[in-house]
C-alpha cells in the first residue's frame, strides 16, 4: 500500500480547489504562475521577434505597445513577485520551522483566489485589446491620453496586490508564533529569514500601489483630479507613489531567491553558510534600505537635485548588504564538498549574473550617469540581470532543489543540467548586448529604432530564442519525473533542514511530532565543537 | 498573551477624554493661530489617536511586539511623507535651473 | 519577547528533557493540554492560536496605515502647494456634521470596547451582543449622516469632474481638495461598511454564545479593525473639515 | 579619447560599440562610465573565477564528504562591506558632482524653447526660427532648453551629448548642454508617450557659429518669442491692468522677473517661469500682496508655446530694465 502524503490525502478536484493544506496551495500557485509566465514568455517572444528589424515591419506600434505592456504586468505581477514566495515559501517555511500550516490556513487559500481573480481581469484586459500605458502607468498618459483597457488592468493589479499583502500577512505571523520549540531566530533556515525580510516589503510596500492604482482609476473613470496636470494635480507625485512600492519590489522578487541560493549553496557544499548572521540581517537590512531608495528612478523626472542627492545616496547604500551576500555564499564554496548538480549550476549562474546585475545598478544610482542611461535598454537590461538572472534562476535553482521533496519523485539530471546551462547562455546572448544598446541611446520601449543598433538587437533576439528552449526543456522533464521518476528518499541530496528529516513528499501534517530543536538547523559538520576560522 | 482586563472606569475615563479632545480641537480651529492651528490640530488628533491605540486598542498592556508592528507602520509612513516632501520643498533651490 | 522561546512554556516537558532535534523526536501534539473545541488543528495551543490571530490584525492594520498613507500622502503635498485654495474648499464642509460624526465614531468605539469586554469577562450573551448592536447602530448614524452630507455635495455641484462648480477664488486647488475629500471619506467610509458587516458576523456568532473568557478572538480583533477606522477618521475630521475654519479673517 | 573609432570607419558603422562624444559633458560622463565598468569587471571577473576555481578544487571526491567547518569570519566580513563602501561612495560623490554641474546651466546660456507634443517636438530660437523635430544649434556655445509639454510626459534625449529631460506637462524643465562637434545626431523621446512614442524622434544639428548664424538668416522666420508674446500681451489684454507706471490693477511686470513678491497670506515666491505660467493659467493661486484677485485664468486660451512666449517677453521687460540683454543669439 502506497504510503499516505498530503499528495494522496484526498483525491478529486474539489479536494485541490479546497484545500487549506499549505503544500497544495503552493501547487495551486506553482501550476497557475507556469502558466502566466508561459503567457509573458509570448508577449517577450513578440517583442524580440519585432525588434529583430529596425523597422516596425511585424506589429502595429499600438500591438507592440501592448505587448510589452502586458508582458511588464505579468511577469512583474503575476509570475515574479508571487513565484518563490507563494510557491517554494508556501510549500517550505511551515515545515522549515516545525509548524503543521502557516497560521492562517484559509487566508492562505483566499488568497490563491484573489490571485487568480487578479489575473482574470488582467487576462480579460489582454484579450480584449490589451492595455499599452506601460507597466508603470504613468500619469497623465494612463489617466487621460490612452485609449485602451487601463482601468481592467489597474483593476487586476489592484486585487492581486490584496493575494500578496495577506501571503506576506501569514508568513510574518506564521515566523513569529508557529516555530517549534527551540527554534530560535539565529537557528532560522536563511530561506525564511529571506522570506521574512521579503514579507516586510509585501505588507508595507504593496498597499501603497494599491491605493495608487485605484487613484489611476478613480482619475480615469470619475474625472477626480489627482495626477493630471490639466486636473491640478502632479504626475511626479505619481512616480513618487509607485516607485515608493516598486521598488522595494523588485526586492520581493530577489530576496526569496537570495534565501534560495544560501540554501542551494550550503547543501551542494555541504558546509555551513559563511557568516550566518551577516547574511540574515543582510536581508533585513536590504528589506528596509531598500524602502528609502526610489528616487533614483526619477533622477530625469524633474525631481529636486537635492532629494536626487539622497536618493542616490542610500541607493548605494543599499548595495553593500547585496554584496555582502555575494562575498558570503563565495565564501561559503570555499573548502566545501562541492557537488555541481542541476540546483547547484542554477546557484552558480545566479551568483555570477546577480554580481552583474547588482553593479549595473551602481551605473544607475549614479546620478551624472542616469541622465544619459535613464529609459535606455541599459536600464532593461539591468533589471532583467536581477529579474530573470536572479529572481528565475533562483526560483529554478529552488524548485530544482526541492522537487524530490514536493513531488517525491527524482527528476532526469542530465536534461536537467543542459537546461541550466542553456538558461546561463542563452540569458546572457540576450541580455548583454542590451547593456551596449543602451549606452548607446537606444530608448526603451520602442517600437522603431536606428539601423545602427540593428546587430545589438538581432543577437539578442537569437538569445531570447535559446533562453525560451532552456525554459522549456525542464517542462518536459520535471512532468516526465512525476509518473516515471525514481523515487526519492527523504534526504536524496544529503542535506540539513527540518524539510529534510520528513518523508518525501511529506504527509498533510508534515510533522507526527512537533519537532524540538537545539541547534541550528543547518548542521553539517557532525561536531559541534567549530571556531570561528 | 495574557489577557489583560480594563476596567469600565478607565474606557469611561478615555471615552471622555476622546470627547473633550474633539471639544478642544473644534474650539482651536476656531481661533486663528495662523499656521499654528496646524500644529494645535494635529498635535490632539495625535493624542486622540494614542489614547485609541493604548486603552481601547490594548497595546499598552500588549507585548513589545504588538508595539514595534504598531509604530513600524507610522516610521515607514514617516518615510514616505519625509523623503517625498524633501523633493517638493527643496525644487527650484538651485539657480538658474527649473527644478 | 514574543520568540521562539515563548513556546517553551507551553511545554513544560521537553526543556527538561535531554535535547533532541528533528522529526525522530519531540512531543506528540498538544500533550498536557485539554483540547479547547475552537483549536484548530495546526496550533499547539488556544494562546497560540489567539496571539496568532492578534498579530495577523495588527500587520493587517499596519497594511491599512499605508494604504490611508498613500491618500494623506497626496492631501499633505497638495496641501502644501495649495494652502489657501484648501482653505476656501473646507470652509465650504459642514463643520458641525463633521464633529457630531466623530462624537458618534467615538462612542462606538467605546461601546466595541465594552463588548470586548464583555466577552472576556464571560458576560451574558445578550450583554455582547447588546454592545455588539449599539456599535452598530452608531456606525449606521455615522454613515447616515455621511449620507446627508454627499447628497448636499452632489447638489451644489462640488463633485469634482464635468459638472464641478466653484464661485471661489481657486477652482483648479478646490476640485483637488473635493477629490481628495471623496476618496479618503470614500474609502473611509467602506472600511465602515465593511466593519458593519464583520460587526453583524460577530454579533450572530456572541447570540449563538460562542464566545466567553476562554475564546474572544474574533470579537477581540475586529474590535481592533473597528478602532482603526476610528482612527482614520480622527485624522480625517481635522484635516478636512477644520483646516477652512476662519478662512477668510485677515484677508 | 584619442584611441576612439573614427566616426567613418566603414567597419563600425553597423557595429557600433560606443556613442559619439559630441558635447562637453560627454567626456565627463564617460570618465565616470569607464571607471564604473572596470570595478563592474573586477568584481565579477573575481566572483566569477573564485566561484570556478573553488567549485573544481574542492569537488566532492566520495558521497559521505563533508565541507570544512568554517562558520565565519567578523574581519572579513568588515573587510568587505568597507571596500565596497567606500568605491561606493566615490561613485556617489564622483555621480553627483556631474550631475550637478550638468544641472547648473552657465549665465548667459542661449535659450530656446521647446514644446513636446504627441509625437513631435516643436523648438523656437530666440530670433523666432521654428523647428519641428529638428534642432540647430552652435557649437562652442551654452544652450539652455526650456522645455513644456502639451499632453503627456515625453523626455528630451540626446545620446550624443549625454543629456535628457523629462518633459513635463503643467511646469517647465530644462536642460543644457554646450556641443563641441558639427554633426548630426540622434534625438529621442525616452519617456514612453504613447503610440508613436518611437517616432518622436529627429535630428540635432551642431554647426560652426557662423554657419548657424547663416542658418537663423535662411529660414522663414516669424516674430521671436519676445516680439510674439509682446503681441500676445496686448491682444489678450494684459495690458491694460499691468499697466507700466503702477497705477493698474495689476503687478507692474518690468523688473520682477527673477526677483521674490510678498504674496497675500504670507510667504514669497520667486518670479521665474514656472511662476509666471501658473500666474497665467491658474492666476489665483499666488496673489501678490496688495492686489485683488480679480485676474482670469487664461487657461485653454493660450497654446504652451504661447505662454512661452508670453514668459519671454514678462522676462525681456526685466532685462531692458537692468539693460543686460542675455540669451539672444550672437550678442
Amino acid at each position: 500500500m502506497e504510503t499516505v502524503s498530503y499528495l494522496n490525502d484526498g483525491h478529486g478536484l474539489k479536494s485541490w480547489l479546497l484545500t487549506k493544506d499549505h503544500k497544495r496551495i503552493a501547487l495551486l500557485y506553482l501550476v497557475s504562475i507556469t502558466a502566466f509566465f508561459g503567457m509573458g514568455g509570448l508577449f517577450a517572444m513578440f517583442i524580440r521577434l519585432e525588434l529583430l528589424t529596425p523597422a516596425g515591419d511585424l506589429l502595429q506600434a499600438e500591438t507592440y505597445n501592448k505587448m510589452f505592456t502586458m508582458h511588464g504586468v505579468v511577469m512583474v505581477f503575476f509570475f515574479l513577485i508571487p513565484s518563490i514566495p507563494a510557491v517554494l515559501g508556501n510549500f517550505l517555511i511551515p515545515i522549515m520551522i516545525g509548524a503543521k500550516d502557516l497560521a492562517f490556513p484559509r487566508i492562505n487559500l483566499i488568497s490563491w483566489y484573489i490571485y487568480i481573480l487578479g489575473g482574470t481581469f488582467t487576462f480579460v484586459a489582454a484579450l480584449s485589446g490589451g492595455v499599452d500605458t506601460g507597466w508603470t502607468f504613468y500619469t497623465p498618459y494612463s489617466t487621460a491620453a490612452a485609449n485602451s483597457h487601463v482601468v481592467t488592468a489597474a483593476l487586476g493589479i489592484f486585487i492581486t496586490g490584496f493575494s500578496s499583502i495577506l501571503t506576506g500577512l501569514n508568513f510574518i505571523v506564521t515566523i513569529h508564533r508557529m516555530r517549534a520549540p527551540g527554534l530560535t531566530w539565529f537557528r532560522l533556515p536563511l530561506f525564511v529569514w529571506a522570506h521574512y525580510a521579503t514579507s516586510l516589503i509585501m505588507i508595507l510596500g504593496t498597499p501603497v500601489i494599491a491605493i495608487t492604482v485605484l487613484l489611476v482609476g478613480a482619475e480615469r473613470v470619475l474625472h477626480l483630479g489627482f495626477f493630471d496636470p490639466a486636473l491640478g494635480g502632479d504626475p511626479v507625485l505619481f512616480q513618487h507613489l509607485f516607485w515608493f512600492y516598486s521598488h522595494p519590489a523588485v526586492y520581493i522578487m530577489i530576496l526569496p531567491a537570495m534565501g534560495v541560493m544560501s540554501e542551494i549553496i550550503q547543501a551542494f557544499s555541504r558546509k555551513n553558510i559563511f557568516g550566518y548572521t551577516f547574511v540574515a540581517f543582510s536581508s533585513l537590512a536590504i528589506a528596509i534600505i531598500g524602502f528609502l531608495v526610489w528616487g533614483h528612478h526619477l533622477f530625469v523626472a524633474g525631481q529636486s537635485v537635492y532629494a536626487g542627492l539622497i536618493f542616490s545616496f542610500i541607493s548605494f547604500l543599499v548595495a553593500i548588504p547585496s554584496a555582502i551576500k555575494v562575498f558570503n555564499w563565495t565564501a561559503t564554496i570555499y573548502k566545501g564538498s562541492i557537488s555541481l548538480e542541476s540546483p547547484m549550476l542554477y546557484a552558480l549562474g545566479f551568483i555570477g549574473l546577480f554580481t552583474i546585475g547588482g553593479l549595473t545598478g551602481l551605473f544607475l544610482s549614479t546620478m551624472g550617469l542616469d541622465i544619459h542611461m535613464h529609459d535606455t535598454y541599459f536600464v532593461v537590461a539591468h533589471f532583467h540581470y536581477i529579474m530573470v538572472g536572479g529572481a528565475i534562476m533562483g526560483y529554478l535553482g529552488g524548485l530544482h532543489y526541492w522537487w524530490p521533496k514536493i513531488t517525491g519523485r527524482i527528476y532526469a539530471e542530465i536534461p536537467a543540467r543542459i537546461a541550466a546551462g542553456l538558461v546561463f547562455i542563452g540569458f546572457n546572448l540576450t541580455f548583454f548586448p542590451q547593456f551596449i544598446a543602451g549606452y548607446l541611446g537606444m530608448p526603451r520601449r520602442y517600437h522603431e529604432y536606428p539601423p545602427e543598433l540593428q546587430v545589438w538587437n538581432v543577437m539578442s533576439s537569437a538569445g531570447a530564442s535559446i533562453l525560451a528552449v532552456g525554459y522549456a526543456i525542464p517542462l518536459f522533464y520535471l512532468t516526465y519525473s512525476l509518473f516515471a521518476g525514481e523515487k526519492s528518499g527523504a534526504d536524496p541530496w544529503g542535506a540539513k533542514g527540518l524539510e529534510w528529516e520528513i518523508p518525501s513528499p511529506p504527509p498533510t501534517s508534515n510533522f507526527e511530532v512537533t519537532p524540538i530543536v537545539t541547534h541550528g538547523t543547518h548542521q553539517y559538520e557532525p561536531s559541534r565543537e567549530v571556531g570561528i576560522a | 498573551m495574557s489577557a489583560h482586563i480594563a476596567s469600565t472606569r478607565l474606557y469611561i475615563f478615555v471615552f471622555l477624554a476622546l470627547l473633550v479632545g474633539t471639544g478642544l480641537t473644534y474650539a482651536a480651529a476656531l481661533v486663528d493661530f495662523g499656521y499654528a492651528n496646524n500644529i494645535v490640530m494635529l498635535t490632539i488628533a495625535l493624542t486622540k489617536a494614542g489614547l485609541v491605540i493604548l486603552f481601547f486598542m490594548g497595546v499598552r498592556w500588549s507585548t513589545k511586539l504588538t508595539w514595534l508592528v504598531a509604530l513600524s507602520g507610522f516610521f515607514f509612513l514617516l518615510i514616505m511623507f519625509g523623503i517625498t516632501m524633501s523633493d517638493y520643498l527643496s525644487r527650484g533651490w538651485m539657480p538658474g535651473s527649473l527644478r | 519577547m514574543p520568540n521562539g522561546h515563548s513556546h517553551a512554556e507551553h511545554y513544560p516537558g521537553p526543556l527538561h528533557n535531554p535535547p533532541v532535534k528533528g522529526a525522530a523526536a519531540g512531543v506528540p501534539h498538544h500533550a498536557g493540554h485539554e483540547h479547547h473545541p475552537k483549536l484548530q488543528h495546526h496550533f499547539d495551543s488556544m494562546d497560540q492560536q489567539l496571539e496568532a490571530s492578534y498579530l495577523g490584525m495588527w500587520v493587517f492594520l499596519v497594511t491599512e496605515i499605508m494604504f490611508f498613507g498613500g491618500l494623506f500622502m497626496a492631501y499633505l503635498m497638495y496641501r502644501w502647494a495649495n494652502p489657501s485654495a484648501f482653505q476656501e474648499a473646507s470652509a465650504h464642509l459642514n463643520k458641525a456634521w463633521g464633529a457630531v460624526n466623530t462624537v458618534v465614531l467615538i462612542v462606538s468605539s467605546l461601546t466595541m470596547a465594552m463588548a470586548v469586554r464583555s466577552a472576556q469577562t464571560g458576560a451574558k450573551a445578550k450583554t455582547q451582543v447588546a454592545w455588539l448592536v449599539a456599535t452598530m447602530i452608531f456606525g449606521t448614524a455615522f454613515l447616515g449622516v455621511k449620507y446627508v452630507e454627499y447628497s448636499d455635495k452632489f447638489t451644489h455641484h462640488l463633485v469634482p469632474g464635468p459638472h464641478f462648480q466653484w464661485t471661489g477664488q481657486y477652482p483648479a486647488g478646490a476640485e483637488i481638495f473635493y477629490s481628495l475629500y471623496f476618496m479618503m471619506t470614500g474609502l473611509h467610509a467602506v472600511h465602515m461598511i465593511i466593519g458593519l458587516g464583520i460587526m453583524t458576523v460577530i454579533a450572530v456568532m456572541a447570540w449563538r454564545g460562542k464566545f466567553d473568557a476562554d475564546y474572544y478572538t474574533p470579537v477581540e480583533v475586529s474590535g481592533l479593525y473597528w478602532h482603526f477606522v476610528d482612527i482614520v477618521w480622527i485624522f480625517l475630521f481635522p484635516l478636512l473639515y477644520l483646516i477652512g475654519a476662519h478662512y477668510g479673517a485677515g484677508h | 579619447m584619442r584611441w576612439r573609432r573614427s566616426t567613418d570607419s566603414k567597419m563600425f558603422k553597423n557595429f557600433p560599440f560606443f556613442p559619439e562624444q559630441a558635447s562637453a559633458q560627454a567626456a565627463q560622463v564617460d570618465a565616470i562610465y569607464f571607471f564604473m565598468v572596470a570595478v563592474t569587471a573586477f568584481f565579477s571577473l573575481l566572483i566569477a573565477a573564485l566561484v570556478v576555481v573553488f567549485a573544481i578544487k574542492y569537488r566532492r571526491r566520495h558521497d559521505a564528504e563533508i565541507g570544512v567547518a568554517i562558520h565565519g569570519s567578523i574581519a572579513l566580513e568588515l573587510l568587505w562591506s568597507f571596500i565596497p563602501l567606500v568605491i561606493a561612495m566615490v561613485m556617489f560623490g564622483w555621480g553627483a558632482k556631474v550631475f550637478f554641474d550638468m544641472y547648473r546651466p552657465p549665465a548667459g546660456a542661449m535659450e530656446i524653447f521647446v514644446v513636446g507634443k504627441q509625437w513631435m517636438w516643436k523648438a523656437q530660437h530666440a530670433d523666432g526660427m521654428r523647428e519641428i523635430n529638428e534642432l540647430h544649434v552652435p557649437v562652442g556655445r551654452p544652450v539652455k532648453l526650456i522645455m513644456g509639454s502639451e499632453d503627456v510626459i515625453h523626455s528630451y534625449y540626446i545620446p550624443a551629448f549625454r543629456v535628457k529631460a523629462d518633459v513635463i506637462p503643467g511646469r517647465y524643465n530644462s536642460l543644457w548642454f554646450t556641443a563641441t562637434k558639427p554633426g548630426r545626431y540622434h534625438l529621442f523621446c525616452a519617456e514612453y508617450c504613447g503610440t508613436k512614442h518611437s517616432g518622436m524622434i529627429g535630428w540635432v544639428t551642431a554647426m560652426e557659429p557662423a554657419e548657424y548664424q547663416a542658418w537663423l538668416g535662411g529660414g522663414s522666420t516669424t516674430a521671436s518669442p519676445i516680439a510674439a508674446g509682446e503681441k500676445l500681451f496686448n491682444d489678450l489684454a494684459c495690458s491694460t491692468c499691468h499697466l507700466a507706471n503702477g497705477t493698474g490693477r495689476g503687478p507692474v511686470l518690468s523688473g520682477i522677473f527673477g526677483k521674490n513678491v510678498e504674496l497675500q497670506g504670507g510667504g514669497s515666491a520667486t518670479v521665474d517661469e514656472a511662476y509666471v505660467r501658473e500666474s497665467i493659467v491658474n492666476p489665483q493661486a499666488k496673489i501678490v500682496n496688495g492686489f485683488q484677485p480679480i485676474m482670469p485664468t487664461f487657461q485653454g486660451l493660450v497654446t504652451e508655446e504661447q505662454i512661452l512666449q508670453l514668459i519671454a517677453y514678462v522676462r525681456s521687460l526685466s532685462q531692458q530694465a537692468a539693460g543686460a540683454p542675455a540669451g539672444t543669439p550672437g550678442s
